[in-house]
C-alpha cells in the first residue's frame, strides 16, 4: 500500500457523492443499492488502512508550510473506522427510510460528502487542511437539515451554519495564533505548553472542537434539528460523526498539540464545561415530550462526559473519554435510528401519542432498550464502562464537585430514558396511532447491530480499550504508569460502582413517582420536576429561547447592526449628502446675494478691492 | 510576441477598440454584440498569455519618456499579470452576459462603449508603473462609471451616479496631491525607480483617500451602496469584478511593493480596515434592498483585502491577492444573480420576494455556492482566501483585529443567509421564470468557477506567491 | 520740478475722485457717463503733465490726443448704449438696470 | 508676416460693412473665415523660427522711412497669437450659422475681426500705451458685440461692462502714466531699464496695484468680476466664447503677466498678493457657478474660477508654474470656447438656456452632448483631457514651491469645479429626456463642427500633450520666466 | 503757477458742478466748460495740439454727442437723485482733498525719477515715427466706435427674431 492510498476514503466518497447525485431523481432502486456498496467500499477502506498503521502523504499545496500533508496512525486509523462503520449503518438504515424523500438525490450527494470531508479532517495532518474538511462539513451540515423540509428547517440550518461557524472561525483564530508562535502547521510537530497566546490558542480551539462536539453553548441547534431534520441525519451527523470528529479534535489538543496539567486552569474550564453539559442538557432532556428532542438534548448532555473525561487530564479520565466517544456514538445512532424506525411506520415521535409499540415493534423495542440501558450506564454495557473511567478520573482530579455533577448527570439521563421507553414501547397500547408493525430488516438491522456492538463493546470492554484507546495514551503518560483500564473498569464492587447503581436506583424511583403522581401516563413522569417551583420558571425561560445563546447572538448582531448602521453609516452618508451640499448652498446663497445687479455695488467692490491691494502690497513691502 | 508588445495590446485594443462600438451600433445591434464579444475576448485572452512571465518572476519595464518627466511606464510582474487577467476575464463575463441583460434597453452602444473602455482603462492602470498615468486610467474608469451608473438616466439615479463620481473623483485628486507630494520628494513619478523609498504620513493619508474612496471603505463608502441604481451587469463589474479592486491594488503597487510608509499609519490603514469592514456587514445586515446589501457586503469584504494587505506578512498578502480573486467570482457571481432575480421580479426590496428557489432552481444554488464563498467557507475559493488574511493578521500579532475580522465573517454569513432565506425561500410571492441562457449561463459559470477555484486553489496560488514574494521584496 | 508733477497729480486725483464719487452715488446714467468723462479728464491732465515736467511733452501730447481719439469712441458707443436702453426701459434709472444678478 | 495679425483683421473690416451691402452672407462668412484661417496658418508657420530662434524682430518700411513698428516676437507673444487664432477660427465658423438669428453678419463679422485686431495688436506690441489702447480696440469692440442682441439683458450687461472697464483702464492707464513719469519711457525694455536703476518700490507697488485692478478686471479676478457673469451670459454664444476664451485670457492675464514679467519683475510680495487673488476668484466663482440655473451665467463664473488657476500659476513664478499657468490658458480658452459655443447650440436647439427647463438633450443631440461633456471634463481637470494636464503641473508646480495651502485649494476647488459641471450633464443631457423636447434636432453643421473641433482639440492635446507641451508652452513660458532673472527684484 | 493753479481749481469747480447740477444740460455744458479749462492748462503746458483737440473734440464733438443724447432722452429722463449724495458730497470732498494733500505732499522728494533730456524732433515726427503703433491702434478704435454706433444703430427690420 502506497501513501496515495490515504487520499482514497477522501476521494471515494466524493466521487460516490459526486455519481449518486447525478443519477437522476426517478431511478430508484439503484441509487440505494450504489450506496450501501459504495459505503461497504468505504467501510473495506477503513478497515484496510486500520490494519496501516502509519502512513503519511505530503504533497506542495499553497506553499508558505501549507501542506497538503495527510497522515495516518493508531488513533486516526481508528477514528476512520468508526465513521465508515457509521456511514455504512446510515446507509442501509436510508436505504429504506429515505427512499421516498422527495430530494433523496441530494441526501446521499450530502452524505457522501460528509463522509468524504471527515475522513479527510481526521487524515488531515496540516491545520489549515484541517481547517479546510472541517468547516466543509457545515455545507453540509446546512445542507441535510434543509432536507428536513419543515418550515423551519432552512431557519435551524443557518443557526448550525452560523453556530458551526463561530466555532470553526474561533478555531482559525486558534491555529493562527499557534502558527504565529510555533512557526509550523505541520500537526505532529507542535506540542506546546499552554501559557499566555497559547493559552488563548488552546481555549479558541477547544471552543471549534467541542463546538463541533455539540457542547454547551454551542448546542442549541441540536434540539432544533431533531424535529426540522430528517431523523437519519440526527443519527448521522449529531448522534455520531461530530462526536467523532469533535471529540477526536479534543483528545488531539490536550494531549498532542499542547501540554495539558492536571488541575490547571484551563483543565477546570474543560471540566466545568463538561459538567455543566452534562447537567444543564440532562434536565432540558429529562421534560421533552418528544422522542427525537429527547435524544437530541441526551446527545448533547453525554458530550460532557467525553469533556469532562478529557478535561481530567489524567489518562483513565482521557481513556474514558474517548471510550465514551466511540460508545455514545453507537448507542446514540442506535437510539436515533431506533426513533427513526417508530417515526417510519407510526409518522410520529410525540411521546403523548405513542405507547405499548414493543409487541408490534419488538425488534424496535428490543434495539431500544439496549442502547437506552447503555447510555444510562447499566452495567455490563459499554456505557457503564467509560462513565466509570470519566468517574475514576473526576475523582482523581481532587474536584469530587465534577464527579458528583457526572452523577447527577447519570441519574436524570436513566430517569428521562425510563420515561421516553415506558411511554414509546411499554405501558399501555395508545389509541392515537393505528395498528402497525415492525419497520423493514434495513432499518431493524443497524439498530440490532448498534445494540450488539453497545453490549460487545460492554461486556469485552477489553478489546476496544486495549485496540483503540491504549495506543493513543501511549506515549503521554509518565513512565510506569498502567495503562490497563480494564482492571477496575468493569467492577461493580468498588465505591464508585457503587455510587453509580446508587444511581440508577434514584432514577427508577424518581421516574416510577412521577408516574404515579401524574396519573400513570408515563409521557409525563418528569412532570414533579418539571413543575418544582424555580425550575420552572427557568424551564419555561429556556423553552422561549431565553438560555440560547444563539438567540440571544442574533439579537445582539441585530442590535450591533443597527447601531452601527444608524450612528455611523448614516451619518457619514448625511454628511455627503446633506452637510456638504449644505455648506456649499450656504455659501453660494450668501455670494449671490451680495450679486445684487447694482452698478454701484460692484464699482465700489472694484474700488474696494483697489484700495486693500494698495494697502496689502505696501504692508508687504514694509 | 514579445510580452511588452502583448500588454500594449491589452491595454490599447480595447480602449480604442471601445470608440468603435458606436460606429458597430450604427451598422448593426448584431455586429456591435460581435464587436463587444470579440473585445471582451481578446482582452481576456491576452493576458493569460503572460503567465509564462509571471510564473517565471521578475519584472519587465517598457517606458515611452514624454515631457516633463511625466514618462508613460509598464511595469509587467506577477502583480500586474495576476490582476489583468482576474479583471479581463470577470470583464469578459459580464459583456456576454450583458448580451442578454441590456438588450432591450436604450443607449447600448454608450453601454458597450463605457463597458470595455473600462476594462481596457484597467488594464493601464493595472500595468502602468507611473503615479501619473496611474491616475490617468482611474480617472477614465471614474468616467466610465459613471455614465454607466447613470445609465437608466432616472433623475435621482443621476444624482447617485454624480455623487459616485463626485466622491471618487474628490478622493482621487486628493490622492493626486499625495502624488506630488511624493514627486516633490523625489523628482520622479517611476514606481520602478521610487522602490523602497519612505514617504512622510502626509502622503499617506492623502493617497488613502484616493484608495478609500476608490474601493468604498468607510468613511468614503457611501456612494457604492447607492450606485446600485446602475443596471446590475455594471453593479457586478464595479462592486466585485474590477472597479473597487483599483484601491486595493492600488495599495499593493504603492504601500508595499514601492514605498516605505510609516508604521503609525500601517496601524491605522489596520484598524481602519478592519472597522470598514464591521461596519458595512452591519449596515449589509440592515438593509432591505437586495443590491445595496450586496454593495455592502463588498464594502465590508474589501476591508478584509485591505486588513491582509496592511498588516503586510506574506501569507496575508498573498491572502488579500488571492480575496481579489476569489471575491471577484463570487461577488460578480452574487450581483448576477440579484441581476436576475430584479430582472424577473422588477422588485429590488427582499421582503417583497420569496420561494424564489422554486421557479429559479440555477440561480438560487448559484446564489448559495457563491455567499458561501464570500462567507469563507470550505471547499470553496472564498475560505481559502479569508483564511489567509486572517492567519496573516495573527502573525503579524494583530490579535484583536483578527477576532474583530472573524467576528465580521460570523455577521456576514447571518446577513447572506437572511439574503437567501428572505429571496429564494418561504412563500413563493412572484412567479418569475429564470431568463435567457446567457445570463444563467454566467451565473452557474461563477458559481461553479467559485468551487473549482476552491478545489484547485493550488494553481491560481502560484500566481499569487509569485506575486507576493515579487511585491514583498522588503522581506529578504 | 518733480514737485509740479505732484501738483497736478493732486488735481487729477481730485478729477478722479470726484468721477468715482458720482459713478458711486448717481443714478442717472448720462450723469454716470459724464463721471466717466470726468475721469478720464484726470487721466488726461496727468499724461500731459507728467510730459511737460519730464521733458518729454511731444510724446505726451501724442498720448494725449491718441487718448481723446479713444474718448470720443467711448462716448459714442456708450451713449448709443444709453439711448438704446432708454428705449427699452423709458428710464434712465441705473437702479433699474439689475436684472441680471445672483 | 507678424503685421497681417493686426492689418488683415483691420482691413477685412473695413471693408465688410460695404460688401455686407451686397451680399448679406455668403461673402462675409467666407471673408472672414478665410482671413482668420489664414491667421491660424501665419501662426503656424511662425513656430519654427520662433523654436529656433527665441525671438524675431520684424521692421517695416513705411514709406521709405523707418517708423517704429519694431516687433519683438517671442515665444510667448506666439503661444497668444495661436490660441487667439485657433479659438477664433472656430468660433467664427460656428457664427455662420448661429448669425442666422441676428442678422447684420457683415457687421457682426467687422466688430469681430476689430476685436481680434486689437487683441492680436494687445499681445504683439513691446509698449505700454500701446496696450492699453489696443485694449481699448478689442475693449470697445466687445462692448458692442456684448450689445449685439439689442435685447435687454445685453445692454444691461453691455452698459455695467463699459462702466466698470472705463474706470479700471482709468487706473491702468494712470499707472502707466506713474511709470512714464518716473522713466521717461515706455517700451517694456526702457521702462524695466529704468526701473533697475531706481529704488521706487512703493510707487512701484502703488503702479502694480493699479494694474492689477485695471487688467484684473478685465481677467475678472474677484473682487473685480462682477461685470462678466452678466457680460458673458448676455452676448452671442460666439461673442461669450470670444471673451471667455480669449478677450479675459489677452486683454486681462496677458497684459497683467506681460507688464509683471517684462517690466516690473515678479517678486515674492506680488507673487504672493497675485496668488492669493486667484485662489479667492477660484473658490468664490466656482461655489458662486453652483448656484446657477442659466447654463451661461454659470460658465461664466466658471471662467473666473478657472483664470483664477491662471492666476495662481503664472504668479507662482516659477518655470513650472508658468508653463501650467500658460498650458492652463490655452486649455481653457479651447474648452470654454467649447462650451460657450456648445450653449450656444442648445439655446439654438432649444430656445432656452435655463438647466431647468432642459433635461435628457443627450439622447436626441448626441453631437451637442459629447462636445459639451468633453469641455467640461477638460475644465475640470479630468484625465485624459488636456485640462488634466494644466492643473496637473499647476498642482506640481504649487507643491515644489512648497504652497501646500494653496495646493489643497487649488484640487479641493477642482471638485467644485466638477460639481457643477455634473450640474450642467445632469440637468441637460444626461438623464430621461422630457416630453417638451422629444422633436428637437441636432445644432446646424457648422455649429456643431465648430464644437467637434474645439471638443477633438482638448482630446487630442490631453492624449499628445508632450509634442504641444513641448511646441508651443515650453518657449512661452521660457520667455516669461526670463523675466523672473532679467528684472531686478525691488523691494525684496 | 497762480494762473495754472487758478485754472486748475476752475477745472475742479467745474467738474464738480457737473455731477451736481440737476439738470442734465447744464451739466453737460459745465463738462464743456471744465474740457476748456483743460484745453488752456495743456496749452500752457506747452502741449498746444492736446489743448487745440481737447477744447475741439471734447469740449465741442463730445458735448454735442452729450446734449443729442441728453435731448433724445429727455421724455422720460428724469431721475430722482439721492438728496444726501449731493449733501454729503463736499463733506467727502475736503476729506479726500486733506488726504490727497497729504500723500501727495508726503510723497515730495520721495519719487525718484531718472533725469531726462530735451526731446528732440516735433510733434508730428514723435506721433508718426515713435508711435506708429498707436495710430494703427487709433485706426481700430476709431473703426471700433463706428462700427458700434452702426450695430447699435442697425435697423429693426434686419432683425428676424427680434
Amino acid at each position: 500500500m502506497t501513501a496515495t492510498t490515504l487520499l482514497w476514503p477522501i476521494v471515494f466518497p466524493a466521487a460516490a457523492a459526486i455519481i449518486l447525485f447525478l443519477i437522476p431523481s426517478r431511478i430508484k432502486v439503484v441509487r440505494e443499492v450504489l450506496a450501501v456498496l459504495s459505503s461497504l467500499v468505504v467501510l473495506y477502506l477503513g478497515f484496510s488502512l486500520f490494519s496501516q498503521k502509519n502512513l503519511s502523504l505530503v504533497t506542495d499545496w499553497l506553499g508558505m508550510g501549507i501542506n497538503f500533508d495527510l497522515r495516518l496512525y493508531h488513533f486516526s486509523s481508528f477514528i476512520l473506522l468508526a465513521l465508515s462503520g457509521f456511514l455504512f449503518l446510515i446507509c442501509l438504515y436510508s436505504a429504506v427510510k429515505m427512499k421516498d424523500h422527495p430530494r433523496v438525490r441530494e441526501y446521499y450527494g450530502y452524505v457522501f460528502l460528509a463522509a468524504a470531508f471527515s475522513n479527510g479532517a481526521v487524515l488531515a495532518n496540516n491545520f489549515i487542511l484541517l481547517v479546510f474538511f472541517w468547516e466543509a462539513l457545515l455545507i453540509t451540515t446546512y445542507a441535510l437539515i434543509t432536507l428536513g423540509l419543515k418550515p423551519t428547517s432552512h431557519r435551524t440550518a443557518v443557526k448550525s451554519l452560523i453556530i458551526g461557524g463561530f466555532c470553526d472561525f474561533s478555531m482559525i483564530l486558534g491555529i493562527g495564533l499557534l502558527w504565529a508562535s510555533t512557526g509550523t502547521l505541520t500537526m505532529d510537530k507542535i506540542h506546546v505548553e499552554p501559557h499566555g497566546l497559547a493559552a488563548a490558542a488552546f481555549i479558541l480551539m477547544m471552543i471549534g472542537a467541542i463546538g463541533k462536539a455539540g457542547a454547551m453553548p454551542f448546542h442549541t441547534w441540536i434540539p432544533d434539528a431533531a424535529l426540522d431534520a430528517p431523523v437519519s441525519f440526527m443519527a448521522f451527523m449529531p448522534a455520531s460523526f461530530e462526536k467523532l470528529l469533535g471529540i477526536y479534535l479534543l483528545a488531539r489538543i490536550t494531549l498532542d498539540f499542547f501540554e495539558l496539567k492536571v488541575g490547571s486552569t484551563l483543565a477546570i474550564i474543560l471540566m466545568i464545561i463538561g459538567a455543566a453539559t452534562i447537567v444543564l442538557a440532562v434536565f432540558m432532556a429529562l421534560i421533552q415530550k418528544d422522542f427525537k428532542k429527547l435524544l437530541s438534548f441526551h446527545a448533547v448532555s453525554q458530550v460532557g462526559y467525553m469533556i469532562l473525561g478529557i478535561g481530567t487530564a489524567i489518562p483513565i479520565g482521557i481513556a474514558g473519554g474517548i471510550f465514551h466517544m466511540i460508545n455514545h456514538a453507537m448507542y446514540k445512532c442506535g437510539l436515533f435510528l431506533s426513533a427513526g424506525s417508530v417515526e417510519h411506520r407510526t409518522g410520529t415521535t410525540e411521546l403523548k401519542k405513542l405507547g405499548g409499540l414493543s409487541r408490534e415493534m419488538p425488534w424496535t423495542a428490543l434495539g431500544f432498550t439496549v442502547c437506552a440501558l447503555a447510555i444510562s450506564g447499566v452495567w455490563p454495557l459499554n456505557g457503564f464502562v467509560s462513565k466509570e473511567m470519566v468517574f475514576h478520573g473526576a475523582l482523581e482530579t481532587g474536584y469530587p464537585i465534577f464527579a458528583i455533577a457526572a452523577w447527577v448527570g447519570a441519574i436524570f439521563t436513566f430517569a428521562s430514558f425510563l420515561k421516553a421507553g415506558h411511554s414509546v414501547f411499554f405501558g399501555a397500547r395508545s389509541t392515537d396511532v393505528p395498528k402497525t408493525k415492525e419497520s423493514e430488516a434495513p432499518i431493524v438491522l443497524p439498530i440490532l447491530i448498534l445494540a450488539a456492538l453497545c453490549i460487545t463493546f460492554g461486556v469485552y470492554n477489553k478489546l476496544p480499550l486495549q485496540t483503540f484507546i491504549q495506543p493513543i495514551l501511549e506515549g503521554h503518560v509518565e513512565a510506569g504508569e498502567h495503562l490497563d483500564f480494564t482492571a477496575h473498569a468493569l467492577s461493580l464492587f468498588n465505591p464508585v460502582a457503587a455510587v453509580s447503581i446508587l444511581c440508577l436506583i434514584i432514577a427508577l424511583g424518581i421516574h416510577l413517582y412521577g408516574w404515579n403522581r401524574s396519573g400513570k401516563k408515563a409521557y409525563l413522569a418528569s412532570e414533579p420536576i418539571h413543575q418544582l417551583p424555580g425550575l420552572r420558571k427557568l424551564y419555561d425561560l429556556s423553552e422561549a429561547r431565553f438560555f440560547d445563546l444563539y438567540e440571544q447572538g442574533v439579537k445582539l448582531l441585530q442590535w450591533l447592526s443597527k447601531v452601527l448602521f444608524r450612528f455611523i453609516d448614516r451619518p457619514i452618508d448625511y454628511l455627503y449628502e446633506k452637510v456638504v451640499t449644505a455648506v456649499g448652498r450656504t455659501f453660494t446663497g450668501i455670494l449671490q446675494k451680495a450679486h445684487n445687479g447694482q452698478y454701484a455695488n460692484y464699482l465700489a467692490w472694484t474700488i474696494g478691492g483697489l484700495v486693500v491691494v494698495i494697502w496689502i502690497i505696501l504692508q508687504l513691502l514694509k | 510576441m514579445k510580452v511588452e508588445v502583448i500588454t500594449l495590446l491589452t491595454i490599447f485594443i480595447p480602449i480604442l477598440g471601445s470608440l468603435l462600438v458606436p460606429l458597430a451600433g450604427a451598422i448593426s445591434p448584431k455586429l456591435r454584440s460581435f464587436w463587444s464579444v470579440l473585445l471582451g475576448g481578446i482582452t481576456a485572452c491576452l493576458p493569460l498569455t503572460l503567465i509564462p512571465q509571471a510564473l517565471k518572476g521578475g519584472e519587465i519595464i517598457w517606458s515611452k519618456s514624454l515631457a516633463l518627466g511625466l514618462d508613460f511606464i509598464l511595469v509587467i510582474d506577477p502583480l500586474s499579470i495576476f490582476m489583468s487577467i482576474v479583471s479581463s476575464f470577470i470583464g469578459f463575463l459580464i459583456i456576454i452576459y450583458s448580451l442578454g441583460y441590456i438588450h432591450h434597453e436604450d443607449n447600448q452602444n454608450e453601454y458597450y462603449l463605457m463597458v470595455i473602455l473600462f476594462i481596457g482603462s484597467m488594464m493601464g492602470l493595472v500595468f502602468s508603473a507611473s503615479l501619473v498615468f496611474m491616475y490617468l486610467f482611474w480617472e477614465i474608469i471614474a468616467i466610465a462609471c459613471w455614465r454607466l451608473i447613470g445609465f437608466y438616466r432616472q433623475k435621482d439615479y443621476i444624482l447617485k451616479a454624480d455623487k459616485a463620481f463626485l466622491l471618487t473623483f474628490g478622493g482621487a485628486v486628493v490622492m493626486l496631491l499625495g502624488f506630488i507630494v511624493i514627486y516633490e520628494q523625489t523628482g520622479t513619478f517611476n514606481l520602478v525607480a521610487m522602490r523602497g523609498v519612505a514617504i512622510s504620513g502626509t502622503a499617506v493619508l492623502l493617497i488613502l483617500f484616493g484608495m478609500f474612496s476608490k474601493s468604498a471603505t468607510v468613511p468614503l463608502h457611501t456612494w457604492l451602496p447607492d450606485a446600485g441604481v446602475a443596471p446590475t451587469t455594471v453593479t457586478a463589474l464595479l462592486h466585485a469584478a474590477v472597479l473597487v479592486k483599483i484601491g486595493v491594488y492600488a495599495y499593493a503597487r504603492l504601500f508595499l511593493y514601492t514605498f516605505k510608509i510609516p508604521d503609525v499609519w500601517q496601524q491605522a490603514i489596520i484598524i481602519m480596515a478592519v472597522l470598514s469592514s464591521l461596519i458595512a456587514a452591519g449596515a449589509a445586515t440592515v438593509e432591505n434592498d437586495f443590491k445595496r446589501i450586496l454593495a455592502y457586503s463588498t464594502v465590508s469584504q474589501i476591508g478584509y483585502i485591505f486588513l491582509g494587505l496592511s498588516v503586510a506578512t506574506p501569507t496575508a498578502i498573498s491572502g488579500s491577492l488571492l480575496f481579489i480573486l476569489m471575491h471577484g467570482l463570487a461577488k460578480a457571481g452574487l450581483f448576477l444573480c440579484a441581476g436576475i432575480v430584479l430582472h424577473a421580479t422588477h422588485k429590488r426590496d427582499i421582503r417583497e420576494m420569496g420561494g424564489l428557489i422554486k421557479t429559479m432552481p440555477v440561480t438560487a444554488i448559484s446564489f448559495l455556492i457563491c455567499a458561501f464563498s464570500v462567507i469563507g467557507l470550505p471547499p470553496l475559493g472564498g475560505f481559502f482566501s479569508k483564511l489567509l488574511v486572517i492567519m496573516g493578521t495573527v502573525q503579524a500579532n494583530q490579535v484583536w483585529v483578527a477576532a474583530l475580522a472573524l467576528f465580521t465573517a460570523v455577521l456576514t454569513m447571518f446577513y447572506l443567509m437572511r439574503v437567501f432565506a428572505m429571496v429564494f425561500l418561504g412563500e413563493l410571492k412572484i412567479a418569475a421564470p429564470e431568463k435567457t441562457p446567457s445570463m444563467v449561463g454566467v451565473v452557474a459559470i461563477l458559481a461553479v468557477l467559485s468551487v473549482l477555484a476552491g478545489l484547485f486553489v493550488s494553481y491560481p496560488m502560484k500566481l499569487v506567491q509569485m506575486a507576493t514574494t515579487h511585491i514583498s521584496w522588503w522581506l529578504k | 520740478m518733480s514737485n509740479l508733477w505732484f501738483l497736478y497729480l493732486f488735481f487729477s486725483a481730485l478729477l478722479i475722485f470726484i468721477g468715482i464719487y458720482c459713478l458711486l452715488t448717481m443714478r442717472n446714467l448720462i450723469k454716470l457717463f459724464i463721471a466717466v468723462e470726468i475721469i478720464s479728464k484726470g487721466v488726461s491732465l496727468a499724461i500731459v503733465a507728467t510730459g511737460a515736467v519730464k521733458n518729454s511733452v511731444l510724446l505726451a501730447q501724442s498720448l494725449a490726443i491718441t487718448y481723446i481719439v479713444v474718448e470720443v469712441s467711448l462716448v459714442a458707443t456708450a451713449l448709443a448704449l444709453i439711448i438704446n436702453i432708454y428705449k427699452k426701459n423709458k428710464s434712465l434709472d441705473v437702479r433699474l438696470l439689475s436684472k441680471l444678478k445672483g | 508676416m507678424v503685421f497681417s495679425f493686426i492689418v488683415i483683421p483691420l482691413l477685412v473690416a473695413a471693408f465688410l460693412p460695404i460688401i455686407g451691402k451686397f451680399s448679406k452672407k455668403l461673402v462675409p462668412d467666407v471673408l472672414t473665415n478665410a482671413a482668420l484661417a489664414f491667421l491660424l496658418f501665419n501662426s503656424i508657420l511662425l513656430v519654427k523660427p520662433i523654436f529656433n530662434q527665441g525671438t524675431i524682430v520684424q521692421n517695416v518700411n513705411w514709406f521709405g522711412e523707418k517708423v517704429n513698428l519694431q516687433v519683438a516676437l517671442d515665444g510667448f507673444n506666439l503661444f497668444m497669437l495661436f490660441t487667439i487664432s485657433l479659438v477664433s477660427l472656430c468660433i467664427s465658423l460656428f457664427s455662420i450659422d448661429y448669425l442666422e438669428h441676428y442678422g447684420h453678419k457683415a457687421n457682426f463679422y467687422a466688430l469681430l475681426l476689430v476685436m481680434i485686431a486689437g487683441m492680436n495688436g494687445l499681445v504683439l506690441v513691446p509698449d505700454l500705451f500701446s496696450i492699453y489702447l489696443f485694449l481699448e480696440v478689442a475693449a470697445v469692440a466687445s462692448y458692442a458685440l456684448v450689445a449685439f442682441g439689442l435685447g435687454y439683458d445685453e445692454l444691461e450687461a453691455s452698459f455695467k461692462y463699459l462702466m466698470l472697464s472705463v474706470v479700471a483702464s482709468a487706473f491702468a492707464l494712470l499707472g502707466i502714466t506713474i511709470l512714464f513719469g518716473m522713466t521717461g519711457s515706455l517700451s517694456f525694455q526702457a521702462v524695466a531699464q529704468g526701473l533697475q536703476d531706481l529704488n521706487a518700490r512703493y510707487v512701484v507697488g502703488v503702479c502694480v496695484a493699479f494694474f492689477i485692478m485695471g487688467f484684473g478686471l478685465k481677467a475678472a479676478l474677484v473682487p473685480f468680476h462682477a461685470w462678466l457673469p452678466d457680460a458673458h451670459p448676455s452676448a452671442p454664444a460666439p461673442i461669450s466664447a470670444m471673451l471667455s476664451g480669449l478677450l479675459i485670457k489677452v486683454s486681462g492675464v496677458y497684459a497683467l503677466f506681460r507688464i509683471i514679467y517684462s517690466v516690473i519683475g515678479m517678486t515674492p510680495v506680488l507673487s504672493q498678493v497675485l496668488m492669493a487673488l486667484g485662489t479667492i476668484s477660484m473658490v468664490v466663482a466656482a461655489l458662486l457657478a453652483l448656484g446657477q440655473k442659466d447654463v451661461k451665467r454659470m460658465l461664466a463664473y466658471s471662467s473666473i474660477s478657472q483664470v483664477g488657476y491662471i492666476v495662481l500659476g503664472l504668479a507662482l513664478g516659477t518655470p513650472l508654474g508658468i508653463a501650467g499657468g500658460l498650458f492652463h490658458l490655452f486649455n481653457h480658452a479651447v474648452a470654454k470656447g467649447l462650451l460657450f459655443l456648445n450653449s450656444g447650440s442648445i439655446q439654438h436647439i432649444t430656445g432656452t438656456r435655463n438647466l431647468d427647463e432642459l433635461g435628457g438633450l443627450g439622447k436626441r443631440v448626441p453631437i451637442t452632448a459629447g462636445t459639451n461633456l468633453v469641455g467640461a471634463l477638460s475644465i475640470a481637470g479630468v484625465p485624459p483631457l488636456a485640462g488634466f494636464w494644466s492643473k496637473l503641473i499647476i498642482v506640481i508646480a504649487l507643491i515644489q514651491a512648497k504652497q501646500f495651502g494653496y495646493a489643497l485649494v487649488a484640487i479641493l476647488a477642482s471638485i467644485l469645479t466638477l460639481w457643477y459641471y455634473l450640474l450642467i450633464q445632469r440637468k441637460a443631457f444626461f438623464g430621461k429626456i422630457s416630453e417638451k423636447w422629444l422633436h428637437i434636432k441636432e445644432a446646424p453643421f457648422w455649429m456643431s463642427a465648430a464644437n467637434v473641433i474645439l471638443a477633438l482639440i482638448c482630446i487630442f492635446v490631453g492624449i499628445f500633450f508632450t509634442p504641444v507641451f513641448k511646441t508651443w508652452i515650453s518657449p512661452a513660458a521660457e520667455a516669461l520666466a526670463k523675466g523672473i532673472q532679467q528684472v531686478l527684484m525691488w523691494g525684496i | 503757477m497762480v494762473i495754472q493753479i487758478l485754472l486748475l481749481c476752475g477745472l475742479i469747480i467745474f467738474s464738480g458742478l457737473a455731477i451736481l447740477f440737476k439738470d442734465l444740460l447744464k451739466a453737460a455744458l459745465s463738462l464743456a466748460v471744465a474740457s476748456l479749462f483743460l484745453g488752456i492748462i495743456f496749452f500752457r503746458l506747452n502741449a498746444p495740439y492736446a489743448g487745440v483737440f481737447e477744447i475741439s473734440v471734447v469740449a465741442g464733438l463730445i458735448t454735442v454727442l452729450f446734449i443729442l443724447t441728453i435731448a433724445l432722452t429727455k421724455k422720460e429722463g428724469e431721475v430722482e437723485e439721492a438728496k444726501l449724495a449731493k449733501v454729503v458730497f463736499p463733506l467727502f470732498f475736503i476729506l479726500f482733498l486733506i488726504i490727497d494733500g497729504l500723500v501727495m505732499k508726503s510723497l515730495l522728494q520721495k519719487v525718484p525719477s531718472l533725469p531726462s533730456g530735451p526731446e528732440a524732433g516735433t510733434f508730428g515726427e514723435v506721433l508718426w515715427k515713435q508711435r506708429t503703433f498707436d495710430l494703427v491702434a487709433q485706426i481700430g478704435v476709431i473703426f471700433a466706435g463706428v462700427l458700434a454706433v452702426l450695430a447699435l444703430f442697425r435697423k429693426k427690420e434686419d432683425d428676424k427674431d427680434e
